[in-house]
């Protein structure tokens, strides 16, 4: 039995993770970088060990300093999360080796999935349906050139390593994909240590969608409904979804076995994500297998009433799977929006600070996994994900008004966020309607849209804005010795707005 | 510059395309707590409830609004009104000739190109005496696992470039020189 | 079609019902008094306005007032939450008179529910069992003894008007009758404006189970199953879930069905509750039916999907109830604990002020409903409940799991609350094994048992609070200048506590 | 009465009825950035990682805590350790002497009742003059829509009762005098 954890992320997965530890009773272990040393994780954690500076090679991907932080620790178990060293097989194995439970498949297994063009081969072999691409790793940009001629363009170039979207490029013609080509090496370098790409055929107007997938040691293997996760900018995932508003219970069942069968084509242990691409004639096709816990989990947790980080222990410590697949009913429906600090009217530049006043949502059908608190620092060495707004209703338009709400409650003073961009969405005629597809943000200039909105917002608020102004005018006319103070102490006073002789 | 008393506070904001002139005063304080604003010729009524060096509470038509000011200069006030952004910048009716000579704008059209964001430089595309077009990338920053090119802002010839690969850059620093 | 709801209380619930408003696009028209003007639902509110001093005589409960401004600011319907008017008929018939919807029941069967002891004789002809007791209302202390004397001690002082758990008192004698009587009718009259009361037979070892019932304007009416309530302090509620661990399918249809006869022998319209005692026998009695929203609806929304403010606005407005009895399908487990700012280690003595760092709980199964945020006030002048955390697992335990991770995130500083109590609870074996009756917290000496697992707690702690102590006058030995800034801030420096020649 | 300057801090905590005495001392700083404390006769490594006025987080036993001081006397401390109050009171070594004289707790057991919450009166139960045992009560509040009693804290006879029907009443108001 599993009786510690250390968590080797940080973060709200690591926050996650240790809300699934304290309800099994188990010991959790933080780590954290010198950046991290007051992050979320590290207070809410039973201990908590220091592993590196901030940078994340030299931290949070330091399998060996890691291994011997759990080995000194007397943690029977680590959890990677997500990203980080979550899919990474040497650190799956090394664990094994020294008698630490790794949370998640074995290395092998990893080792297939990781290699993106293995495993299509081996998905093709299992009845799998694939997508048209490159056979192998290409390493120079002439030879992505010659297979993206021979499949047609437009063609997407993407990390062998990569996953969550991370590292892939959009290729329209050779002349792009020279240029993309380069900057989808650097980026997969950067953040998987290598930079093999492969190019496969990008089809449009595709809605991306994926099936939860959980396997225990005995091979029992169930699929947990999909995911839609369409909403995306730079292939990077937006919004996601469940259950998918394109798949009834003929496709839900059909697709979840192809799923099931491709988790057994790898041995898959534990807790896993088959990603497929539909076609707007509703084919479908197979393109990856994540290995480790996925960012949108939570979506799932809701629908299902299951709870995926607890799951993924009961598993790795050698329990079978409970239930059959005809015991899971789908439950109403859930969004998840990522809140990212970033500044959407400034093409998405990263924000990083600290956080003033911090307001998390509440209310009914409302989760919110994030690691923000008043106080806390965002910082520019980690991924730009700060909160997951995570909402369930009986149906797409109770789930969507409430993601409104939610939205419009997130207060979190000193960063820019997406959250302007996620309002926008949820207004949108065609999100409304569910008509959503991987170019979503272009197809509908939603981009554009937000800006408008916003400038609107602006407008409609500008008379209060001057009120605030006249009002603290005033207040610091009746009061100058108390603004006195105030810039005395550094704070910069109103005051500077300047004089007026209005008369009250 | 600070500004000579006068009857109102005039605020120019612009967003977007959009430019606007808002003539702002206060009128007189209403017997309950409450105080009478006019704005661009229209009056309103505001509460004040709290207000401190850096944010204020108030009711404005019955609606209570948060502010927290994020800077302030002699030409504008950037604010942020129950969470969304609203830069104004402020004059007074007498010091509209000021104004008119001391516009900030022409000076920020300068040939030193700035980071918009904090992060690392990954790589640096452009090389001195080439010349660019408005939107070619001059370096690459890594911030918050992004790769992001910092693009020229003009037209012109790269005089000189201020960042190293593997230096830290920090909002507003000075990449390029671009003339 | 209401466009516009005023909202005729404070707090958590004025919040709850806010965000109701919004997901159904209505405008939400908040009220306050002196003390409230910073409170959570003015700030959330699309419009507020004053409506008079602190007290809640002169402001929440000035009928004139409130209906003045709801004139006055067009409101198209008032809801009146619970507590205040909420069941106050007059109240009801006002608005109607006034061409404003009510989003409650009608005032005649208020009038009805109000008075307990006609009520009562009500049921009796509708084949609802009743509990013995006084067959009217009592006003001086001799008769209250001759009724107690007839029906046998113990007895139940209650008032006549009263509801909630508030101005019920236990007497176990003649001497203790005498006793409570003035207190339960200087109690009930502060809270409800009459002294009037009533005796009851005090039932042993009973659990408190009720059904939330709906009813429209057609007369459909739906029960959504039962709650239990029987986690109480002096007949106050503190914890209450869904389902009952003693309900099983034959009674929650049986008692079901009886609960909506008694909605429908009143004419009841809206949501409301019939409560009953369960005796150890597995008899069910009638108490009463209160008219309003309580304050634990949120147990019922977690495990039937519904949004019961949203369900009793469509039902104000004339809609018909969408679903038939047999749609409805237990999904779960749900626990709400109540968060009342009262100090348990001081006699639950009321603990009032300025919340400083301030993080309410998330993550997985959690809401909380609660009009706390950092830098808010908590008035003397009103209710003690600043939060609900309410829970949802897939079973009793896991939801019991779950409340334990929330309760130990829960942080309001500057205040202090019933959390320690319900940590105690969550951790005991009669809890865990859903052995509850009403004088549990009596019965188990639950309260000792809480201080003794403080003092344990804090005997814990005392080597790390120690540590705190050292360092910081390690720091403040270095860095005396900065503690100096800091006491001309008006901030007591940590210097106070001496000095000392730690060389490091 | 600000301490000599000693080798160290005795600390001294009652709860409940328990009552111990405790040794700390700060040993040295190991190079990592961490500190070496000794609690009776125990080892324990901290790390101090935020410090202000009333606040300090810092990790002891490689476990992070947040402590909020709430208040500091020249006799004791008391503070909330991740949400759990703590009350020491604190002297020298060199002090002890100071302290056996001093004690503050002889002087609490005094002859006011004073109220342990804030709230309205709105009953005074007892009367000048009369006699009253340990419980009685005294007077009713009002608070959060509860009826508290205050109840002698002794037995006596009243001397004296200081609050009307009708007011209100701040936490550790002198409510009555009882002898």
């Amino acid at each position: 039995m599993i009786s510690s954890v250390l968590i080797a992320n940080r973060g709200e997965i690591a926050l996650r993770i240790i809300r699934a530890n304290r309800e099994l009773g188990i010991k959790s272990i933080a780590i954290y970088s010198d950046e991290d040393i007051r992050s979320a994780h590290v207070r809410n954690a039973d201990e908590a060990y220091h592993i590196g500076p901030a940078a994340a090679s030299e931290s949070y991907l330091n399998v060996k300093k890691i291994i011997e932080t759990a080995t000194a620790a007397g943690a029977d178990a680590i959890h990677p999360g997500y990203g980080f060293l979550s899919e990474n097989d040497t650190f799956a194995d090394a664990c094994e080796k020294k008698g630490i439970v790794f949370i998640g498949p074995r290395g092998k297994a990893m080792t297939m999935t990781g290699d993106k063009m293995k495993c299509k081969e081996l998905m093709k072999k299992a009845n799998v349906p694939v997508i048209p691409g490159s056979e192998g790793v290409i390493d120079d940009v002439d030879l992505a050139e010659r297979v993206a001629h021979d499949i047609g363009y437009p063609v997407l170039l993407k990390s062998a390593f990569g996953g969550g979207g991370r590292g892939i490029r959009l290729a329209r013609n050779e002349n792009q994909l020279r240029q993309e080509f380069e900057m989808a090496a650097a980026e997969s370098k950067a953040a998987f240590g290598k930079a093999s790409l492969y190019v496969e055929k990008s089809l449009e107007g595709i809605r991306h969608i994926e099936f939860q997938i959980v396997r225990d040691s005995n091979g029992n293997t169930r699929h947990l409904f999909e995911r839609e996760c369409s909403v995306q900018r730079r292939h990077q995932k937006l919004i996601e979804m469940a259950p998918s508003p394109v798949v009834n219970a003929e496709i839900r069942k059909r697709m979840g076995e192809i799923a099931v069968r491709a988790g057994e084509a790898v041995d898959y242990l534990n807790a896993g994500t088959v990603e497929f691409l539909r076609d707007k004639d509703g084919n479908f096709y197979f393109i990856e297998i994540n290995s480790r816990l996925q960012v949108e989990h939570p979506v799932t947790e809701v629908i299902t009433g299951l709870d995926l980080v607890k799951l993924q222990i009961a598993i790795a410590q050698g329990q079978e799977i409970s239930f059959d697949q005809e015991d899971l009913k789908l439950h109403g429906y859930a969004i998840e929006c990522r809140i990212n600090a970033e500044d959407p009217f400034n093409d998405f530049a990263p924000s990083i600070g600290t956080v003033g006043r911090c307001n998390l949502p509440h209310g009914p059908g409302i989760r919110v996994d994030s690691y923000l608190f008043s106080g806390c620092s965002v910082s520019g060495y980690y991924d730009s994900l700060v909160a997951k707004v995570i909402v369930w209703g009986r149906d797409y338009q109770e789930a969507r008004a409430r993601m409104k709400n939610a939205l419009r409650e997130f207060e979190a003073e000193g960063i820019n966020t997406t959250i302007p961009l996620h309002e926008t969405i949820m207004n949108n005629a065609d999100f409304i309607r569910g008509d959503l597809s991987t170019d979503y943000l272009d197809r509908l200039k939603i981009l554009d849209i937000m800006e408008k909105e916003h400038i609107e917002k602006v407008k409609r608020n500008t008379p209060a804005a001057v009120a605030a102004v006249l009002l603290q005018s005033d207040v610091d006319r009746r009061n100058p010795e108390v603004v006195q103070d105030m810039r005395n102490a550094r704070t910069r006073g109103w005051k500077n707005i300047g004089r007026n002789s209005f008369g009250i | 510059m600070v500004g000579k008393i006068s009857e109102g506070i005039l605020l120019e904001f612009k967003i977007g395309e959009t430019k606007q002139e808002i003539n702002g005063e206060i009128i007189h304080a209403l017997g309950d707590g409450s105080i009478l604003l006019r704005i661009n010729q229209k009056s309103y009524e505001v509460r004040l409830v709290k207000s401190s060096a850096d944010e204020i509470e108030f009711f404005f038509e019955n609606s209570f609004h948060y502010v927290k000011k994020i800077s302030s200069t002699s030409s504008g006030i950037m604010i942020v009104l129950d969470g969304v952004p609203i830069t104004l910048r402020k004059h007074f009716k007498l010091d509209e000739l000021i104004r008119d000579t001391s516009s900030s704008k022409v000076t920020t059209e300068n040939n030193n190109l700035t980071s918009q964001i904090p992060g690392r430089v990954v790589n640096i595309v452009a090389s001195i005496g080439t010349s660019v077009k408005t939107g070619d990338s001059i370096v690459i920053l890594e911030s918050m696992k992004m790769q992001v090119a910092v693009k020229s802002h003009k037209d012109g010839i790269i005089r000189d470039i201020l960042v190293k690969k593997g230096a830290t850059v920090s909002r507003n620093d000075v990449i390029s020189v671009i003339e």
